[in-house]
């Protein structure tokens, strides 16, 4: 790469950064040159990085291996699999091929085969995993929260009769807990379908959206950072790596 | 001006608020101190124990889309990381970032004087993240028999004795990713290793609850995040800390629009009602 | 029998990663990693009608030089040139591949991304409005989070509060948001994502939901 | 390799403190090589957290050599008295290849001069030996540690060895035979399967219910009708419909509740003759779309009506994505655009230009960080399990609708467990205890109990 390319780099992301930004004033033909050039750059790109990733590693690689060793199965070597063979390797293949049936009528219904293993594998997969994700783990994390404050447990356990639990939970943070529980469980009654939101099931629901809501509100307000982060690279960029280092030198060569 | 045209003003006056309220900080910067939180330092806390010779996992997915946020903390971390001693084996399961975080990684190991296989690792990539960090629970080989520039794993010195992720001592992930529920998911929950997370301040806002649940040994969010992790390191001068400061200028100027377009709002007749959808 | 092998093989291929996600065992591991692996290859054979829907999309414009066909040849030239240098050249640092991808496609991505900031102010303006309860109560919580994760913030609201003899209030009250009620909001919404997402895969796998095998018999 | 050298590789161990939830599963620092061993013994620094107060008696020298074991040259200390009572058994509920070895403490663990810092676990195919190191350690007061083997289903015999910081060693009898084998259920999971048990049960028997004509009651949702009349008024304008169907890959579940939407939209707009575009993130995903569109359009009864081009693949790069709808929507001018699906950063992008464009705006996402953006610029946002739910209020089959009875009954579940919780931790804590242990079978969750009570290690 010569440092002619690396200068003309910069004035080419310049132009097209200038051009994304010009959408800001309204819809032109900059932004509509940027626009359509991205969209097939980035399909050829990603073209490129599948048939690296994809088509070498997990289709051509392993169909040569198993041609060359004449493999049709994995074969256990002690407890340990060894290779794929043809048919594991080439089961994919076919069911790759069928969504091309489309040109051929016979067998264009043969497409939803591949579909329907596609579609099932998520969905057989995303059962347990949802379940676990979301639903199993907010729970043991709610119920493993603390919510009693230390005078509270030192009462009990005078009435108990036993010595008080040794860490003592301060009565704020005893209600911020408290807070996330009850926030919880207004929260899941908001989303009850089969119960109308009348009476205490309804006080309970705008309790919880209520409380959905302050949450919404504080992710945007956390997501603005960011946002103007990304903002800022941007003009540092046009202004130290554009204007700063090409353009001031093509002016003032040498300095 | 009436209120009613001042409530419905054209957002290019908007725009070019926002864009004076970033230059005029570039070029006239402040000084304002920054508050360092919990979950950052205990990231810091982690990286400042380890030992010569101890070597950690990074995992760093991020694209030049999310750079301006991912690359002051990533710097910072490894930075931090290099001058402990420490060594570094780096995977990246996310496609378009995996040039840029080869970038990213040679340009601080050379600043700190690291030899690449001796002191570092750039695994590179492969898809389908679930796969490859289950996989990575059983032998960084298994999904990496090479590395990324096609070197044998088993022949960079770095890799001696590191099997899997219970070889490391930390697994750090810098992610501007869904994939770092992957990491979470795929991994911290089934093979239990300690991660500390950096990510961007918008996503992190949904991590906090795994800081709270032990999952994660710290969050580092965003900017801020690293403007903190600079002043732990006391980098007085550094990126984030500047770029900090125009953050504070563009939040008042939001909150303002907010308040402006409220009282435009009120004024021109418009109501608060109790009901109603947000 | 056109619907039917659809149906059963969405079935097995469900099932077969259900029971795999409670077993440890090496033999059903194996067997759904090599499954997994199928879908990136049926993956990359649909990218290939991908590719021509692209071309079906803008080439017929710019032979029929429709208004506008530059563009579409805009389109065409980026992917074949993305495409040619990748293939000939590699993707190593340093080729042109990687010299498009730094210089074209990343500046227009990343500004693209920037404009946010810019969307993200004129919603302030205009849709963050108090006209309801909730609404208020989310733009409430949006302000007081935005001032408490800038320095700014706590050094003015400092000031005020100042003499009270309290320090960095807005930045924890911000803090305290972000790690109580957004927690017990996220939860709440993720119980019932949790079992939404199941009830919609279930209902895909038990072939109720089946509007993906198109129309005809 | 050096006695004390392996004192030092262990300090770091010792110093480290140890992570609430590794205890769950203790990682041993298993197959570390013998030159890496030294390597790191050779770089060990001083500086090492002096917490143990280690380094000073490692440095005294001159101590009498106590040289077993290949390559012993440095000098040790006395021999502390061996780790007795070795048992080893197959790990439970593992992937094999792991065998979990438990001995009693030294009697001089954690005193004396001979004080034991750490134990190495020794294996061998016979009982009479040869031992080998297997590079599994375990620190000082541990009794317990994971030895991962080369094969399932061979027999191996077990000493363990305690390891003083002057290098001196002394080896526990031998314990054997043990084998590893690979299970069939991973216990951790116990309370995500019986959540998967009940969920699945539960909606079998309803959905049996809803086949023999039970009519179950579901409240209506606002988002439900806005889908109606924006479908309505882009026919009134004779505008098109715009539906995106998120960025996510054909076989994610928010995909799939797009596509169940999207079949419903594409319908209505069949029956209306509306025409809809469907720009898709990713190829599969157009493939899919297309055979829902053409379903639905064949439903309506207007297979002709149905053109394939509208549903097509733009890039699956994100803001390349974005740019190319922002395009369609300025030149396009849909009267109506649905978000549904998973939806990221650009869900602001597409709103505000879609509000620009003077579309009516429907979204609904799972994304938490995304839906504030939607709430606030769109006219009507479907969140989180509303987005999941849409699909079913939009059919006419009742066993959609009987899932939606499912759904809840799985929550109420989670609301019964979340009450009882909060009460039995605030009215009896020892109950509280007990209760979670059942309830979460994750020793996380036992230790952090346990903890706040003071009881527990």
């Amino acid at each position: 790469m010569t440092a002619g390319m690396t200068v003309l780099g910069v004035w080419i992301a310049a132009f097209l950064t200038l051009a994304v930004l010009s959408f800001l004033f309204k819809d032109n033909p900059l932004y509509k040159f940027a626009e359509h050039l991205v969209v097939g750059l980035s399909a050829g790109y990603w073209f490129i990085v599948l048939y690296n990733t994809t088509f070498r590693d997990l289709i051509s690689d392993p169909l040569k291996a198993d041609f060359s060793s004449f493999r049709l199965l994995p074969q256990a070597a002690g407890s340990n699999i060894v290779g794929n063979g043809l048919i594991l390797d080439g089961i994919p293949i076919v069911l790759g091929l069928m969504i091309w049936t489309r040109f051929w009528p016979k067998a264009a219904w043969t497409a939803r085969i591949p579909i329907a293993y596609v579609l099932g594998a998520g969905a057989g997969l995303a059962i347990p995993t949802a379940l676990d994700n979301f639903v199993v783990t907010p729970l043991k994390a709610t119920l493993a929260l603390p919510i009693v404050p230390g005078f509270w447990q030192t009462w009990t356990a005078q009435i108990l009769g036993a010595t008080a639990p040794a860490p003592q939970l301060g009565i704020g943070e005893a209600l911020s807990n408290l807070l996330i529980v009850i926030g919880v469980f207004c929260g899941i009654v908001y989303f009850f379908f089969s119960k109308e939101h009348k009476g205490v099931t309804g006080a309970t629901a705008n309790v919880g959206i209520w409380i959905l809501m302050i949450g919404f509100g504080s992710t945007f307000g956390f997501t603005v950072m960011s946002r103007v982060s990304l903002l800022v690279g941007r003009f540092e960029f046009l202004l130290n790596r554009w204007i700063l280092d090409s353009f001031w030198r093509l002016i003032f060569p040498g300095h | 001006m009436s209120w009613k045209a001042l409530a419905a003003v054209d957002r290019r006056v908007i725009f070019v608020i926002l864009i004076a309220g970033i230059l005029l900080p570039m070029v006239f910067p402040l000084k304002m101190p920054i508050a360092v939180t919990p979950e950052v330092q205990s990231v810091y806390d982690r990286i400042e124990s380890l030992q010569k010779g101890d070597t950690i996992m990074m995992t760093m997915e991020y694209d030049p889309s999310t750079l301006a946020e991912m690359q002051p903390m990533t710097y910072n971390m490894l930075r931090h990381v290099f001058r402990r001693g420490a060594k570094v084996v780096a995977v990246c399961l996310f496609t378009t970032g995996v040039s840029q975080v080869e970038q990213d990684l040679k340009k601080i190991a050379d600043e700190n004087g690291k030899k690449y296989g001796e002191d570092y690792a750039y695994l590179g990539y492969k898809p389908y993240p679930a796969i490859v960090i289950t996989a990575l629970g059983q032998d960084f080989r298994n999904p990496f028999p090479k590395d990324y520039y096609g070197t044998p794993t088993d022949s960079l010195p770095v890799m001696k004795g590191i099997k899997n992720f219970s070889s490391v001592k930390l697994v750090l992930s810098v992610n501007a990713t869904s994939g770092v529920d992957f990491w979470l998911q795929y991994g911290q929950s089934r093979f239990r290793f300690p991660l500390a997370i950096g990510m961007t301040a918008v996503m992190a806002s949904d991590y906090y609850t795994y800081v709270q649940s032990g999952q994660l040994v710290g969050l580092i969010g965003g900017l801020k995040g690293a403007a903190e992790y600079e002043t732990l390191m006391h980098e007085k001068d550094g990126y984030a800390t500047r770029v900090m400061n125009i953050q504070s200028v563009v939040h008042c100027i939001v909150v303002g629009f907010i308040l402006v377009g409220n009282i435009a709002f009120l004024m021109s007749g418009g109501k608060f009602r109790m009901g109603g959808r947000a | 029998m056109k619907r039917q092998i659809p149906l059963v093989v969405c079935f097995i291929a469900g099932i077969i990663f259900l029971l795999q996600y409670f077993t440890p065992h090496p033999w059903p591991t194996y067997l759904a990693e090599r499954m997994l692996k199928w879908t990136i290859v049926i993956g990359f054979f649909a990218l290939g009608l991908g590719i021509i829907s692209l071309w079906i999309t803008h080439l017929p414009k710019v032979m029929k030089q429709a208004p506008g066909w530059g563009y579409n040849a805009v389109s065409l030239a980026g992917f074949l040139g993305m495409v040619v240098t990748g293939l000939v050249w590699g993707k190593n640092p340093g080729t042109p591949f990687i010299w498009m991808y730094n210089n074209l496609m990343n500046p227009i991505t990343a500004t693209m991304f920037g404009l946010l900031a810019f969307f993200i102010a004129s919603a302030a303006y205009r849709a963050f409005r108090v006209r309801s309860l909730l609404a208020t109560i989310l733009l409430v919580s949006a302000v007081v989070v935005m001032l408490g994760r800038v320095p700014i913030g706590d050094y003015f609201f400092d000031m005020l509060v100042a003499p009270l003899g309290y320090h960095g209030v807005l930045g924890a009250a911000a803090n305290w948001l972000l790690n109580y009620p957004n927690v017990a909001a996220k939860r709440a919404l993720n119980v019932g994502i949790g079992f939404g997402q199941a009830a919609i895969a279930l209902k895909i796998l038990l072939g109720i939901e089946r509007s993906y095998l198109g129309g005809d018999k | 390799m050096s006695f004390l050298g392996l004192g030092m590789i262990l300090l770091p161990v010792l110093a480290s403190p140890l992570h609430a939830d590794a205890s769950a599963a203790p990682a041993p620092a298993t197959s570390t090589t013998a030159a890496a061993s030294s390597a790191a013994a050779a770089t060990a620094p001083t500086s090492a957290a002096p917490a143990t107060g280690a380094p000073a008696t490692g440095d005294a020298p001159g101590e009498p050599v106590s040289g077993e074991g290949p390559g012993a040259a440095a000098p040790a200390g006395p021999p502390p008295e061996p780790p007795s009572e070795v048992t080893a058994k197959d790990k439970p509920g593992d992937e094999g290849k792991h065998v979990t070895v438990r001995w009693k403490i030294s009697p001089d663990d954690g005193a004396g001069t001979r004080s034991v810092i750490g134990y190495e676990v020794l294996r061998g195919p016979a009982a009479g030996g040869p031992f080998t190191a297997t590079g599994t350690k375990a620190p000082a007061g541990k009794t317990e540690a994971v030895d991962e083997v080369p094969a399932d289903g061979t027999d191996y015999w077990y000493a363990v060895r305690a390891i003083t910081i002057t290098g001196a060693t002394s080896d526990s009898p031998a314990f054997g035979p043990a084998r590893s084998t690979a299970q069939w259920f991973n216990p951790e999971k116990t309370s995500v399967a019986v959540f998967t048990l009940i969920f699945c049960t539960a909606a079998a028997i309803i959905l049996a219910m809803a086949r023999g004509g039970t009519h179950f009651y579901i409240r209506p949702i606002g988002g439900i009708n806005a889908i109606d009349e924006a479908i309505g008024r882009a026919t009134e304008m004779g505008k098109p419909i715009l539906f995106v169907p998120g960025l996510q890959e054909a076989d994610n579940v928010p995909t799939l509740a797009a596509f169940s939407i999207l079949s419903r939209v594409a319908k209505k707009a069949a029956e209306y003759q509306t025409r809809l575009i469907v720009p898709c993130y990713y190829s599969m995903v157009m493939i899919v779309a297309r055979e829902v569109v053409k379903g639905a359009y064949l439903e309506a009864g207007r297979p002709d009506a149905f053109q394939e081009k509208d549903v097509f693949y733009v890039t699956q790069e994100q803001f390349a994505y974005v740019a190319a709808i922002n395009g369609i929507m300025l030149r396009e001018k849909p009267a109506t655009n649905f978000y549904l699906g998973a939806f990221f950063a650009e869900s602001l992008m597409l709103a505000e230009t879609g509000f620009m464009a003077g579309s009516i705006q429907i979204a609904g996402t799972d994304q938490p960080i995304q839906i504030p953006f939607f709430v606030a610029a769109c006219d009507y946002t479907m969140i989180g399990e509303e987005l999941y739910a849409a699909a079913a209020y939009l059919s006419d089959d009742p066993k959609q609708k009987a899932t939606l009875k499912a759904q809840d009954l799985g929550k109420a579940v989670v609301l019964a467990l979340t009450g009882a919780g909060a009460m039995l931790w605030a009215f009896l804590p020892t109950w509280a205890v007990w209760f979670s242990k059942m309830v979460a079978d994750g020793e996380f969750l036992w230790s952090r109990v346990a903890g706040l009570f003071g009881m527990g290690s």
